[in-house]
Protein backbone atom coordinates (compact mmCIF):
# COMPACT_ATOMS: atom_id res chain seq x y z
CA UNK A 1 0.00 0.00 0.00
CA UNK A 2 1.23 3.46 -0.64
CA UNK A 3 -0.24 6.93 -0.11
CA UNK A 4 0.84 9.85 -1.92
CA UNK A 5 -0.12 12.91 -0.52
CA UNK A 6 -0.59 16.71 -1.99
CA UNK A 7 -2.32 20.18 -1.10
CA UNK A 8 -4.00 21.75 -4.09
CA UNK A 9 -5.30 25.42 -2.45
CA UNK A 10 -7.56 24.64 1.17
CA UNK A 11 -7.38 20.61 -0.06
CA UNK A 12 -5.62 17.81 0.95
CA UNK A 13 -5.64 15.11 -2.11
CA UNK A 14 -5.07 11.81 -0.94
CA UNK A 15 -4.12 8.97 -3.54
CA UNK A 16 -4.07 5.46 -1.95
CA UNK A 17 -2.73 3.06 -4.14
CA UNK A 18 -3.27 -1.02 -3.07
CA UNK A 19 -4.70 -3.14 -0.37
CA UNK A 20 -6.49 -0.31 2.17
CA UNK A 21 -7.11 -3.23 4.63
CA UNK A 22 -5.82 -3.00 8.72
CA UNK A 23 -2.40 -2.93 7.90
CA UNK A 24 -2.38 0.23 5.72
CA UNK A 25 -4.50 1.94 8.32
CA UNK A 26 -2.42 2.71 11.29
CA UNK A 27 0.14 4.29 8.61
CA UNK A 28 -2.48 5.84 6.47
CA UNK A 29 -4.73 7.52 9.74
CA UNK A 30 -0.97 8.78 11.23
CA UNK A 31 0.23 10.27 7.94
CA UNK A 32 -3.37 12.05 6.81
CA UNK A 33 -3.56 13.78 10.35
CA UNK A 34 0.01 15.18 10.73
CA UNK A 35 -0.28 16.14 7.22
CA UNK A 36 -3.68 18.30 7.25
CA UNK A 37 -2.00 20.30 10.82
CA UNK A 38 1.59 20.90 9.40
CA UNK A 39 -0.10 21.61 5.73
CA UNK A 40 -2.99 23.56 7.33
CA UNK A 41 -5.69 21.84 4.61
CA UNK A 42 -8.95 22.11 5.58
CA UNK A 43 -10.95 19.70 2.84
CA UNK A 44 -9.44 16.27 1.77
CA UNK A 45 -9.89 14.54 -1.38
CA UNK A 46 -9.56 10.88 -1.33
CA UNK A 47 -8.28 9.75 -4.39
CA UNK A 48 -9.14 5.91 -4.69
CA UNK A 49 -8.34 5.20 -8.23
CA UNK A 50 -5.38 3.06 -6.93
CA UNK A 51 -7.34 0.64 -4.69
CA UNK A 52 -7.02 -2.58 -5.50
CA UNK A 53 -8.85 -3.83 -1.96
CA UNK A 54 -10.27 -1.92 0.63
CA UNK A 55 -12.47 -3.38 3.88
CA UNK A 56 -14.18 -1.99 7.12
CA UNK A 57 -10.54 -0.89 8.19
CA UNK A 58 -9.94 0.99 5.66
CA UNK A 59 -13.35 2.70 5.03
CA UNK A 60 -12.83 3.68 8.60
CA UNK A 61 -10.04 5.69 7.97
CA UNK A 62 -11.98 7.98 5.41
CA UNK A 63 -15.14 8.09 8.04
CA UNK A 64 -12.72 9.11 10.95
CA UNK A 65 -11.25 11.53 8.77
CA UNK A 66 -14.79 13.00 7.46
CA UNK A 67 -15.40 13.78 10.89
CA UNK A 68 -12.43 15.54 12.01
CA UNK A 69 -12.16 17.52 8.95
CA UNK A 70 -16.16 17.98 9.56
CA UNK A 71 -15.87 19.37 12.96
CA UNK A 72 -13.72 22.15 11.81
CA UNK A 73 -15.78 23.32 9.17
CA UNK A 74 -14.18 21.64 6.27
CA UNK A 75 -15.38 19.23 3.48
CA UNK A 76 -14.35 15.37 2.88
CA UNK A 77 -14.93 14.41 -1.25
CA UNK A 78 -14.13 10.94 -3.04
CA UNK A 79 -13.10 10.33 -6.71
CA UNK A 80 -12.15 7.66 -9.01
CA UNK A 81 -13.60 5.02 -7.68
CA UNK A 82 -12.80 1.50 -9.36
CA UNK A 83 -15.71 -0.98 -9.83
CA UNK A 84 -14.96 -3.71 -7.31
CA UNK A 85 -14.70 -0.67 -4.38
CA UNK A 86 -18.10 0.93 -5.44
CA UNK A 87 -20.60 -1.75 -3.62
CA UNK A 88 -18.55 -1.97 -0.28
CA UNK A 89 -18.70 1.90 -0.62
CA UNK A 90 -22.56 1.99 -0.65
CA UNK A 91 -22.97 -0.98 1.67
CA UNK A 92 -20.87 1.08 4.10
CA UNK A 93 -23.01 4.30 4.25
CA UNK A 94 -20.31 6.55 3.76
CA UNK A 95 -21.57 7.25 0.55
CA UNK A 96 -24.54 9.24 1.85
CA UNK A 97 -22.45 11.37 3.72
CA UNK A 98 -19.58 11.91 1.71
CA UNK A 99 -20.17 12.92 -2.22
CA UNK A 100 -18.08 11.00 -4.92
CA UNK A 101 -17.07 12.22 -7.48
CA UNK A 102 -15.62 10.74 -11.25
CA UNK A 103 -12.23 12.52 -11.15
CA UNK A 104 -10.15 14.67 -9.40
CA UNK A 105 -11.24 18.12 -11.12
CA UNK A 106 -15.07 17.66 -10.37
CA UNK A 107 -14.61 17.05 -6.70
CA UNK A 108 -11.92 19.96 -6.49
CA UNK A 109 -14.68 22.27 -7.92
CA UNK A 110 -16.82 21.29 -5.39
CA UNK A 111 -14.79 21.83 -2.46
CA UNK A 112 -13.11 24.96 -3.24
CA UNK B 1 -20.82 -33.71 2.51
CA UNK B 2 -17.92 -35.11 0.88
CA UNK B 3 -14.75 -32.83 1.71
CA UNK B 4 -12.57 -32.01 -1.52
CA UNK B 5 -9.63 -30.21 -0.28
CA UNK B 6 -8.66 -28.71 3.07
CA UNK B 7 -6.35 -26.13 4.30
CA UNK B 8 -4.84 -24.58 7.77
CA UNK B 9 -3.46 -21.89 8.30
CA UNK B 10 -1.86 -20.58 11.43
CA UNK B 11 -0.19 -17.68 11.96
CA UNK B 12 0.74 -14.26 14.47
CA UNK B 13 -1.47 -11.33 14.77
CA UNK B 14 0.43 -9.00 12.98
CA UNK B 15 -1.70 -6.91 10.22
CA UNK B 16 0.90 -7.68 7.76
CA UNK B 17 -0.84 -11.70 8.10
CA UNK B 18 -4.30 -10.19 7.33
CA UNK B 19 -3.43 -10.35 3.57
CA UNK B 20 -1.75 -13.66 4.19
CA UNK B 21 -5.37 -14.59 4.62
CA UNK B 22 -6.71 -13.18 2.39
CA UNK B 23 -4.14 -14.22 -0.16
CA UNK B 24 -3.85 -18.17 0.89
CA UNK B 25 -8.16 -18.19 0.96
CA UNK B 26 -8.87 -16.53 -2.50
CA UNK B 27 -5.80 -19.48 -4.26
CA UNK B 28 -7.21 -22.24 -2.52
CA UNK B 29 -10.54 -21.14 -3.76
CA UNK B 30 -9.63 -20.71 -7.35
CA UNK B 31 -9.79 -24.36 -7.95
CA UNK B 32 -13.43 -24.07 -7.94
CA UNK B 33 -14.01 -21.12 -10.58
CA UNK B 34 -15.98 -19.06 -8.10
CA UNK B 35 -16.46 -15.84 -10.59
CA UNK B 36 -14.49 -12.77 -9.51
CA UNK B 37 -17.03 -11.15 -8.17
CA UNK B 38 -18.04 -13.96 -5.35
CA UNK B 39 -13.45 -14.25 -4.57
CA UNK B 40 -13.90 -10.29 -3.87
CA UNK B 41 -16.36 -10.79 -1.54
CA UNK B 42 -14.79 -13.81 0.37
CA UNK B 43 -11.51 -11.78 0.80
CA UNK B 44 -13.60 -8.77 2.19
CA UNK B 45 -15.02 -11.39 4.45
CA UNK B 46 -12.04 -13.23 5.55
CA UNK B 47 -10.22 -9.73 5.85
CA UNK B 48 -13.19 -8.66 8.45
CA UNK B 49 -12.95 -11.61 10.58
CA UNK B 50 -8.67 -12.07 10.67
CA UNK B 51 -8.84 -7.98 11.35
CA UNK B 52 -11.09 -8.48 14.37
CA UNK B 53 -9.20 -11.87 15.76
CA UNK B 54 -6.26 -9.38 15.73
CA UNK B 55 -7.92 -6.06 16.51
CA UNK B 56 -10.57 -6.73 19.14
CA UNK B 57 -9.32 -10.44 20.01
CA UNK B 58 -6.12 -10.02 20.77
CA UNK B 59 -6.29 -5.98 21.14
CA UNK B 60 -3.43 -5.25 19.07
CA UNK B 61 -0.63 -7.42 20.64
CA UNK B 62 1.40 -9.24 18.06
CA UNK B 63 1.94 -12.18 19.59
CA UNK B 64 -1.30 -14.00 19.31
CA UNK B 65 -1.97 -17.00 17.30
CA UNK B 66 -4.86 -17.30 14.82
CA UNK B 67 -6.10 -20.19 13.05
CA UNK B 68 -8.43 -20.46 9.95
CA UNK B 69 -9.12 -23.24 8.30
CA UNK B 70 -10.65 -23.83 4.87
CA UNK B 71 -12.34 -26.86 3.46
CA UNK B 72 -13.84 -27.25 0.18
CA UNK B 73 -17.00 -29.14 -0.35
CA UNK B 74 -19.15 -30.73 -2.68
CA UNK B 75 -21.45 -27.50 -2.79
CA UNK B 76 -19.84 -25.25 -0.54
CA UNK B 77 -16.43 -23.28 0.83
CA UNK B 78 -16.71 -23.27 4.68
CA UNK B 79 -13.83 -21.35 6.13
CA UNK B 80 -13.40 -20.73 9.69
CA UNK B 81 -11.46 -18.46 11.79
CA UNK B 82 -10.35 -18.68 15.19
CA UNK B 83 -8.87 -16.71 18.24
CA UNK B 84 -7.93 -17.38 21.83
CA UNK B 85 -7.94 -13.41 22.66
CA UNK B 86 -10.76 -11.65 24.67
CA UNK B 87 -13.46 -12.62 23.29
CA UNK B 88 -17.34 -11.54 23.53
CA UNK B 89 -19.29 -10.92 26.28
CA UNK B 90 -22.35 -9.37 24.73
CA UNK B 91 -22.64 -11.61 21.61
CA UNK B 92 -26.22 -9.85 20.53
CA UNK B 93 -24.99 -6.25 20.91
CA UNK B 94 -21.75 -6.91 18.80
CA UNK B 95 -23.27 -8.51 16.16
CA UNK B 96 -25.46 -5.01 15.51
CA UNK B 97 -24.87 -3.28 12.66
CA UNK B 98 -22.60 -0.14 13.71
CA UNK B 99 -21.91 -1.24 17.21
CA UNK B 100 -17.57 -0.83 17.78
CA UNK B 101 -15.92 -1.09 21.12
CA UNK B 102 -13.67 0.99 19.17
CA UNK B 103 -14.43 4.52 18.30
CA UNK B 104 -12.24 4.60 15.39
CA UNK B 105 -13.54 1.53 13.59
CA UNK B 106 -16.41 1.68 11.81
CA UNK B 107 -18.58 -1.83 13.52
CA UNK B 108 -19.50 -3.16 9.91
CA UNK B 109 -17.33 -6.06 9.98
CA UNK B 110 -19.86 -8.45 10.76
CA UNK B 111 -22.04 -6.42 8.35
CA UNK B 112 -19.83 -7.18 5.48
CA UNK B 113 -19.19 -10.99 6.62
CA UNK B 114 -23.20 -11.27 6.78
CA UNK B 115 -23.51 -9.35 3.15
CA UNK B 116 -20.81 -11.13 1.75
CA UNK B 117 -21.23 -14.96 2.52
CA UNK B 118 -24.05 -17.22 2.56
CA UNK B 119 -23.90 -18.13 6.16
CA UNK B 120 -22.13 -16.86 8.80
CA UNK B 121 -22.18 -18.09 12.39
CA UNK B 122 -20.09 -16.79 15.51
CA UNK B 123 -19.12 -18.53 18.84
CA UNK B 124 -17.55 -16.56 21.26
CA UNK B 125 -16.94 -16.57 25.31
CA UNK B 126 -15.16 -13.82 27.10
CA UNK B 127 -11.72 -14.85 27.77
CA UNK B 128 -11.66 -17.67 25.94
CA UNK B 129 -11.67 -16.40 22.63
CA UNK B 130 -13.67 -16.20 19.05
CA UNK B 131 -14.56 -18.78 16.40
CA UNK B 132 -16.37 -17.30 13.34
CA UNK B 133 -17.63 -19.59 10.63
CA UNK B 134 -18.23 -18.45 6.87
CA UNK B 135 -19.63 -20.16 4.49
CA UNK B 136 -20.15 -19.09 0.59
CA UNK B 137 -22.03 -21.83 -1.31
CA UNK B 138 -20.45 -22.92 -5.05
CA UNK B 139 -22.22 -21.47 -8.22
CA UNK B 140 -25.16 -23.48 -9.00
CA UNK B 141 -23.49 -24.67 -12.32
CA UNK B 142 -20.64 -25.78 -10.40
CA UNK B 143 -22.65 -27.86 -8.03
CA UNK B 144 -24.68 -29.49 -10.91
CA UNK B 145 -21.17 -29.99 -12.38
CA UNK B 146 -19.74 -31.67 -9.04
CA UNK B 147 -22.82 -33.92 -8.56
CA UNK B 148 -22.78 -35.47 -12.16
CA UNK B 149 -18.91 -36.13 -11.41
CA UNK B 150 -19.82 -37.59 -8.04
CA UNK C 1 18.16 -14.82 16.53
CA UNK C 2 14.47 -12.79 16.79
CA UNK C 3 11.46 -13.82 15.50
CA UNK C 4 9.32 -11.35 13.18
CA UNK C 5 6.95 -13.62 11.84
CA UNK C 6 5.75 -16.80 11.35
CA UNK C 7 3.20 -18.79 9.51
CA UNK C 8 2.28 -22.67 9.65
CA UNK C 9 0.00 -24.07 6.53
CA UNK C 10 -1.17 -27.36 6.37
CA UNK C 11 -2.80 -28.83 3.44
CA UNK C 12 -3.95 -32.20 1.88
CA UNK C 13 -0.99 -34.06 -0.38
CA UNK C 14 -3.22 -32.67 -3.40
CA UNK C 15 -0.96 -31.45 -6.75
CA UNK C 16 -3.36 -28.20 -6.76
CA UNK C 17 -2.03 -27.21 -2.91
CA UNK C 18 2.03 -27.31 -4.37
CA UNK C 19 0.46 -23.61 -5.74
CA UNK C 20 -1.04 -22.69 -2.94
CA UNK C 21 2.32 -23.80 -0.90
CA UNK C 22 4.21 -21.30 -3.38
CA UNK C 23 1.57 -18.62 -3.11
CA UNK C 24 1.62 -18.37 0.88
CA UNK C 25 5.21 -18.13 0.85
CA UNK C 26 5.78 -15.87 -1.28
CA UNK C 27 3.17 -13.37 -0.10
CA UNK C 28 4.56 -13.95 3.81
CA UNK C 29 8.31 -13.51 2.36
CA UNK C 30 7.29 -9.73 0.61
CA UNK C 31 7.14 -8.54 4.01
CA UNK C 32 11.38 -8.34 4.04
CA UNK C 33 11.66 -7.39 0.36
CA UNK C 34 13.44 -10.29 -1.29
CA UNK C 35 14.17 -9.01 -4.90
CA UNK C 36 12.59 -10.51 -7.33
CA UNK C 37 14.63 -13.67 -8.44
CA UNK C 38 15.28 -14.25 -4.83
CA UNK C 39 11.20 -14.59 -4.53
CA UNK C 40 11.50 -16.95 -7.71
CA UNK C 41 14.44 -18.93 -6.15
CA UNK C 42 12.23 -19.60 -2.82
CA UNK C 43 9.28 -20.63 -4.71
CA UNK C 44 11.16 -23.65 -6.84
CA UNK C 45 13.07 -24.88 -3.66
CA UNK C 46 9.25 -24.59 -1.66
CA UNK C 47 7.78 -26.11 -4.94
CA UNK C 48 10.30 -28.96 -5.32
CA UNK C 49 10.10 -30.24 -1.19
CA UNK C 50 6.11 -29.91 -1.53
CA UNK C 51 5.70 -31.76 -4.63
CA UNK C 52 8.25 -34.67 -3.42
CA UNK C 53 6.25 -35.16 -0.17
CA UNK C 54 3.05 -35.33 -2.46
CA UNK C 55 4.65 -37.69 -5.04
CA UNK C 56 7.24 -39.75 -2.70
CA UNK C 57 6.24 -38.89 0.46
CA UNK C 58 2.63 -40.56 -0.10
CA UNK C 59 3.03 -41.67 -3.30
CA UNK C 60 0.55 -39.90 -5.13
CA UNK C 61 -2.86 -40.60 -2.12
CA UNK C 62 -4.67 -37.19 -1.51
CA UNK C 63 -5.79 -37.79 1.78
CA UNK C 64 -1.82 -37.78 3.35
CA UNK C 65 -1.14 -34.12 5.27
CA UNK C 66 2.08 -31.76 4.63
CA UNK C 67 2.36 -29.39 6.91
CA UNK C 68 4.78 -26.02 6.13
CA UNK C 69 5.91 -23.72 8.63
CA UNK C 70 7.73 -20.15 7.40
CA UNK C 71 9.23 -17.92 10.28
CA UNK C 72 10.89 -15.10 9.37
CA UNK C 73 13.89 -14.07 11.37
CA UNK C 74 16.09 -10.79 11.82
CA UNK C 75 18.64 -12.09 9.42
CA UNK C 76 16.86 -15.00 7.27
CA UNK C 77 13.80 -16.40 6.13
CA UNK C 78 13.21 -20.34 7.39
CA UNK C 79 10.52 -22.52 5.43
CA UNK C 80 10.28 -26.23 6.94
CA UNK C 81 8.27 -28.77 4.97
CA UNK C 82 7.06 -31.71 6.70
CA UNK C 83 5.41 -35.29 5.76
CA UNK C 84 4.30 -38.36 7.24
CA UNK C 85 4.52 -40.54 4.58
CA UNK C 86 6.98 -43.28 3.27
CA UNK C 87 10.29 -41.65 4.57
CA UNK C 88 13.96 -42.10 2.43
CA UNK C 89 15.69 -45.42 3.61
CA UNK C 90 19.43 -44.22 1.46
CA UNK C 91 19.19 -40.69 2.43
CA UNK C 92 23.08 -40.15 0.86
CA UNK C 93 21.83 -41.80 -2.35
CA UNK C 94 18.38 -39.75 -2.51
CA UNK C 95 20.24 -36.54 -2.51
CA UNK C 96 22.57 -37.28 -5.38
CA UNK C 97 21.60 -35.09 -8.59
CA UNK C 98 19.80 -37.04 -11.29
CA UNK C 99 18.52 -39.69 -8.52
CA UNK C 100 15.30 -40.93 -8.96
CA UNK C 101 13.02 -43.57 -7.58
CA UNK C 102 10.37 -42.61 -10.38
CA UNK C 103 11.65 -43.18 -13.91
CA UNK C 104 9.17 -39.78 -15.17
CA UNK C 105 11.15 -37.48 -12.76
CA UNK C 106 14.58 -35.82 -13.17
CA UNK C 107 15.83 -36.55 -9.60
CA UNK C 108 16.67 -32.36 -9.30
CA UNK C 109 14.43 -31.45 -6.69
CA UNK C 110 17.53 -31.39 -3.79
CA UNK C 111 19.56 -29.77 -6.71
CA UNK C 112 17.50 -27.07 -7.24
CA UNK C 113 16.99 -26.85 -3.35
CA UNK C 114 20.59 -26.37 -3.10
CA UNK C 115 21.13 -24.18 -5.46
CA UNK C 116 18.23 -21.70 -5.02
CA UNK C 117 18.67 -21.68 -1.09
CA UNK C 118 21.27 -20.75 1.64
CA UNK C 119 20.96 -23.80 3.57
CA UNK C 120 18.79 -27.24 2.70
CA UNK C 121 19.03 -29.84 5.68
CA UNK C 122 16.71 -33.15 5.56
CA UNK C 123 16.07 -35.52 7.85
CA UNK C 124 14.28 -39.07 7.24
CA UNK C 125 13.19 -42.22 8.25
CA UNK C 126 11.80 -45.29 6.33
CA UNK C 127 8.13 -45.26 7.67
CA UNK C 128 8.29 -42.16 9.25
CA UNK C 129 8.68 -39.55 7.18
CA UNK C 130 10.53 -36.85 6.10
CA UNK C 131 11.42 -33.15 6.91
CA UNK C 132 13.11 -30.70 4.81
CA UNK C 133 14.18 -27.76 6.12
CA UNK C 134 15.17 -24.70 3.48
CA UNK C 135 17.20 -21.09 4.75
CA UNK C 136 17.45 -17.72 2.44
CA UNK C 137 19.45 -15.56 4.17
CA UNK C 138 18.58 -12.09 3.75
CA UNK C 139 20.03 -9.52 1.12
CA UNK C 140 22.91 -7.44 2.55
CA UNK C 141 20.91 -4.18 2.61
CA UNK C 142 17.86 -5.69 4.81
CA UNK C 143 19.76 -7.06 7.84
CA UNK C 144 22.22 -4.04 8.10
CA UNK C 145 18.72 -2.38 8.37
CA UNK C 146 17.33 -4.86 10.68
CA UNK C 147 20.29 -4.44 12.80
CA UNK C 148 19.97 -0.45 12.93
CA UNK C 149 15.97 -1.39 13.85
CA UNK C 150 16.67 -3.63 16.64
CA UNK D 1 -2.19 -23.84 -16.37
CA UNK D 2 -2.86 -24.45 -20.34
CA UNK D 3 -1.70 -26.39 -23.35
CA UNK D 4 -2.10 -25.51 -26.99
CA UNK D 5 -1.14 -28.24 -29.11
CA UNK D 6 -1.09 -27.51 -33.21
CA UNK D 7 0.33 -29.84 -35.54
CA UNK D 8 2.63 -28.51 -38.50
CA UNK D 9 4.18 -30.64 -41.01
CA UNK D 10 6.13 -33.43 -38.79
CA UNK D 11 6.13 -31.42 -35.85
CA UNK D 12 3.75 -31.08 -33.30
CA UNK D 13 4.13 -27.55 -31.46
CA UNK D 14 3.02 -26.93 -27.38
CA UNK D 15 2.39 -23.65 -26.44
CA UNK D 16 2.52 -23.74 -22.41
CA UNK D 17 0.71 -20.97 -20.62
CA UNK D 18 1.10 -20.65 -16.48
CA UNK D 19 2.29 -22.57 -13.81
CA UNK D 20 3.91 -25.86 -15.43
CA UNK D 21 4.50 -27.81 -12.51
CA UNK D 22 3.49 -30.98 -10.58
CA UNK D 23 -0.42 -30.46 -10.92
CA UNK D 24 0.28 -29.48 -14.87
CA UNK D 25 2.66 -31.90 -15.72
CA UNK D 26 -0.11 -35.22 -15.33
CA UNK D 27 -2.20 -33.51 -17.56
CA UNK D 28 0.49 -32.24 -20.19
CA UNK D 29 2.36 -36.00 -20.33
CA UNK D 30 -1.01 -37.63 -21.19
CA UNK D 31 -2.17 -34.81 -23.41
CA UNK D 32 0.96 -34.77 -25.79
CA UNK D 33 1.35 -38.59 -25.61
CA UNK D 34 -2.06 -38.69 -26.65
CA UNK D 35 -1.77 -36.12 -29.96
CA UNK D 36 2.00 -37.40 -30.19
CA UNK D 37 -0.05 -40.60 -31.22
CA UNK D 38 -3.38 -39.31 -32.83
CA UNK D 39 -1.69 -36.87 -34.80
CA UNK D 40 1.02 -38.76 -36.21
CA UNK D 41 3.58 -36.23 -35.70
CA UNK D 42 7.46 -36.94 -35.69
CA UNK D 43 9.19 -33.60 -33.76
CA UNK D 44 7.70 -31.41 -31.01
CA UNK D 45 8.76 -28.01 -30.34
CA UNK D 46 7.85 -26.87 -26.60
CA UNK D 47 6.73 -22.91 -27.03
CA UNK D 48 7.57 -21.48 -23.45
CA UNK D 49 6.66 -18.14 -23.92
CA UNK D 50 3.47 -18.47 -21.51
CA UNK D 51 5.07 -19.65 -18.57
CA UNK D 52 4.76 -17.92 -15.74
CA UNK D 53 6.61 -20.59 -13.30
CA UNK D 54 8.05 -23.96 -13.58
CA UNK D 55 9.66 -26.68 -11.89
CA UNK D 56 11.26 -29.93 -12.03
CA UNK D 57 7.88 -31.36 -12.35
CA UNK D 58 7.38 -29.58 -15.25
CA UNK D 59 10.89 -29.81 -16.64
CA UNK D 60 10.35 -33.33 -16.83
CA UNK D 61 7.26 -33.29 -18.88
CA UNK D 62 9.99 -31.64 -21.64
CA UNK D 63 12.68 -34.24 -20.72
CA UNK D 64 10.18 -37.03 -20.44
CA UNK D 65 8.81 -36.26 -24.19
CA UNK D 66 12.58 -36.22 -25.58
CA UNK D 67 13.17 -38.93 -24.31
CA UNK D 68 10.19 -41.19 -26.05
CA UNK D 69 10.53 -39.15 -29.57
CA UNK D 70 14.43 -39.64 -29.83
CA UNK D 71 13.64 -43.23 -29.70
CA UNK D 72 11.78 -42.96 -32.81
CA UNK D 73 14.22 -40.82 -34.16
CA UNK D 74 12.69 -37.08 -33.81
CA UNK D 75 13.52 -34.32 -32.44
CA UNK D 76 12.97 -32.07 -29.79
CA UNK D 77 13.41 -28.29 -29.76
CA UNK D 78 12.40 -25.52 -27.51
CA UNK D 79 11.74 -21.59 -28.24
CA UNK D 80 10.45 -18.55 -26.60
CA UNK D 81 11.67 -18.85 -23.29
CA UNK D 82 10.96 -16.38 -21.00
CA UNK D 83 14.01 -14.98 -18.70
CA UNK D 84 12.58 -16.23 -15.70
CA UNK D 85 12.89 -19.43 -16.80
CA UNK D 86 16.31 -19.45 -18.60
CA UNK D 87 18.33 -19.85 -15.48
CA UNK D 88 16.32 -23.12 -14.36
CA UNK D 89 16.54 -24.73 -17.44
CA UNK D 90 20.65 -24.51 -17.81
CA UNK D 91 20.60 -25.64 -14.31
CA UNK D 92 18.71 -28.20 -15.05
CA UNK D 93 21.16 -29.37 -18.12
CA UNK D 94 18.18 -29.36 -20.69
CA UNK D 95 19.85 -27.08 -23.12
CA UNK D 96 22.61 -29.45 -23.06
CA UNK D 97 20.34 -31.94 -24.76
CA UNK D 98 17.78 -29.58 -26.23
CA UNK D 99 18.34 -26.84 -28.50
CA UNK D 100 16.54 -23.29 -28.07
CA UNK D 101 15.42 -20.73 -30.07
CA UNK D 102 14.23 -17.17 -30.17
CA UNK D 103 10.95 -18.02 -31.95
CA UNK D 104 9.07 -20.74 -33.06
CA UNK D 105 9.60 -19.81 -36.99
CA UNK D 106 13.69 -20.55 -36.27
CA UNK D 107 12.88 -23.56 -34.36
CA UNK D 108 10.06 -25.10 -36.80
CA UNK D 109 13.32 -24.31 -39.48
CA UNK D 110 15.82 -26.34 -37.62
CA UNK D 111 13.22 -29.03 -37.09
CA UNK D 112 12.25 -29.53 -40.83
N1 LIG E 1 -12.50 -11.81 17.44
C1 LIG E 1 -13.06 -10.95 18.31
N2 LIG E 1 -12.66 -10.90 19.61
C2 LIG E 1 -13.22 -10.03 20.48
N3 LIG E 1 -14.20 -9.17 20.15
C3 LIG E 1 -14.65 -9.16 18.88
C4 LIG E 1 -14.12 -10.05 17.90
N4 LIG E 1 -14.77 -9.82 16.73
C5 LIG E 1 -15.65 -8.85 16.98
N5 LIG E 1 -15.61 -8.44 18.27
C6 LIG E 1 -16.47 -7.41 18.91
O1 LIG E 1 -17.59 -7.18 18.09
C7 LIG E 1 -17.66 -5.80 17.71
C8 LIG E 1 -18.27 -5.66 16.32
O2 LIG E 1 -17.40 -6.22 15.37
P1 LIG E 1 -17.43 -5.68 13.86
O3 LIG E 1 -18.83 -5.72 13.37
O4 LIG E 1 -16.43 -6.44 13.08
O5 LIG E 1 -17.01 -4.16 13.96
P2 LIG E 1 -15.60 -3.45 14.22
O6 LIG E 1 -14.48 -4.41 13.95
O7 LIG E 1 -15.61 -2.30 13.26
O8 LIG E 1 -15.60 -2.98 15.65
C9 LIG E 1 -16.25 -5.30 17.84
O9 LIG E 1 -16.21 -3.90 18.04
C10 LIG E 1 -15.72 -6.08 19.04
O10 LIG E 1 -16.11 -5.48 20.24
N1 LIG F 1 9.33 -36.35 1.01
C1 LIG F 1 9.89 -37.48 0.51
N2 LIG F 1 9.44 -38.70 0.89
C2 LIG F 1 9.98 -39.84 0.40
N3 LIG F 1 10.99 -39.86 -0.48
C3 LIG F 1 11.49 -38.68 -0.90
C4 LIG F 1 10.98 -37.45 -0.44
N4 LIG F 1 11.68 -36.45 -1.03
C5 LIG F 1 12.59 -37.03 -1.82
N5 LIG F 1 12.49 -38.39 -1.76
C6 LIG F 1 13.34 -39.37 -2.47
O1 LIG F 1 14.51 -38.70 -2.91
C7 LIG F 1 14.64 -38.84 -4.33
C8 LIG F 1 15.30 -37.61 -4.92
O2 LIG F 1 14.47 -36.48 -4.76
P1 LIG F 1 14.56 -35.27 -5.78
O3 LIG F 1 15.97 -34.81 -5.86
O4 LIG F 1 13.58 -34.22 -5.38
O5 LIG F 1 14.17 -35.86 -7.20
P2 LIG F 1 12.77 -36.32 -7.85
O6 LIG F 1 11.66 -35.72 -7.08
O7 LIG F 1 12.85 -35.83 -9.24
O8 LIG F 1 12.73 -37.81 -7.78
C9 LIG F 1 13.23 -39.09 -4.82
O9 LIG F 1 13.21 -39.76 -6.06
C10 LIG F 1 12.66 -39.93 -3.70
O10 LIG F 1 12.99 -41.29 -3.82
Amino acid sequence: MSLEVQKQHDTLIVRVCGEFDLRAADYCRRDIDQKLKTQGAKHILFNLGGVTFIDSSGLGVILGRYRKVTENGGKVAISNVPPRVTRILELSGITRLIPVYANESLALKELA
Amino acid sequence: MRLRNRMKLEFLSRPENVSLARVAVATFATEVDFNLSDLEEIKVAVSEAVSNAIVHGYEGKPTGTVLLTATLYQNELEIVIEDRGRGIADLARALQPGTSSDPERMGLGFVFMKSFMDEVDVWSEAGQGTRVKLVKTLPGELRAQNLAES
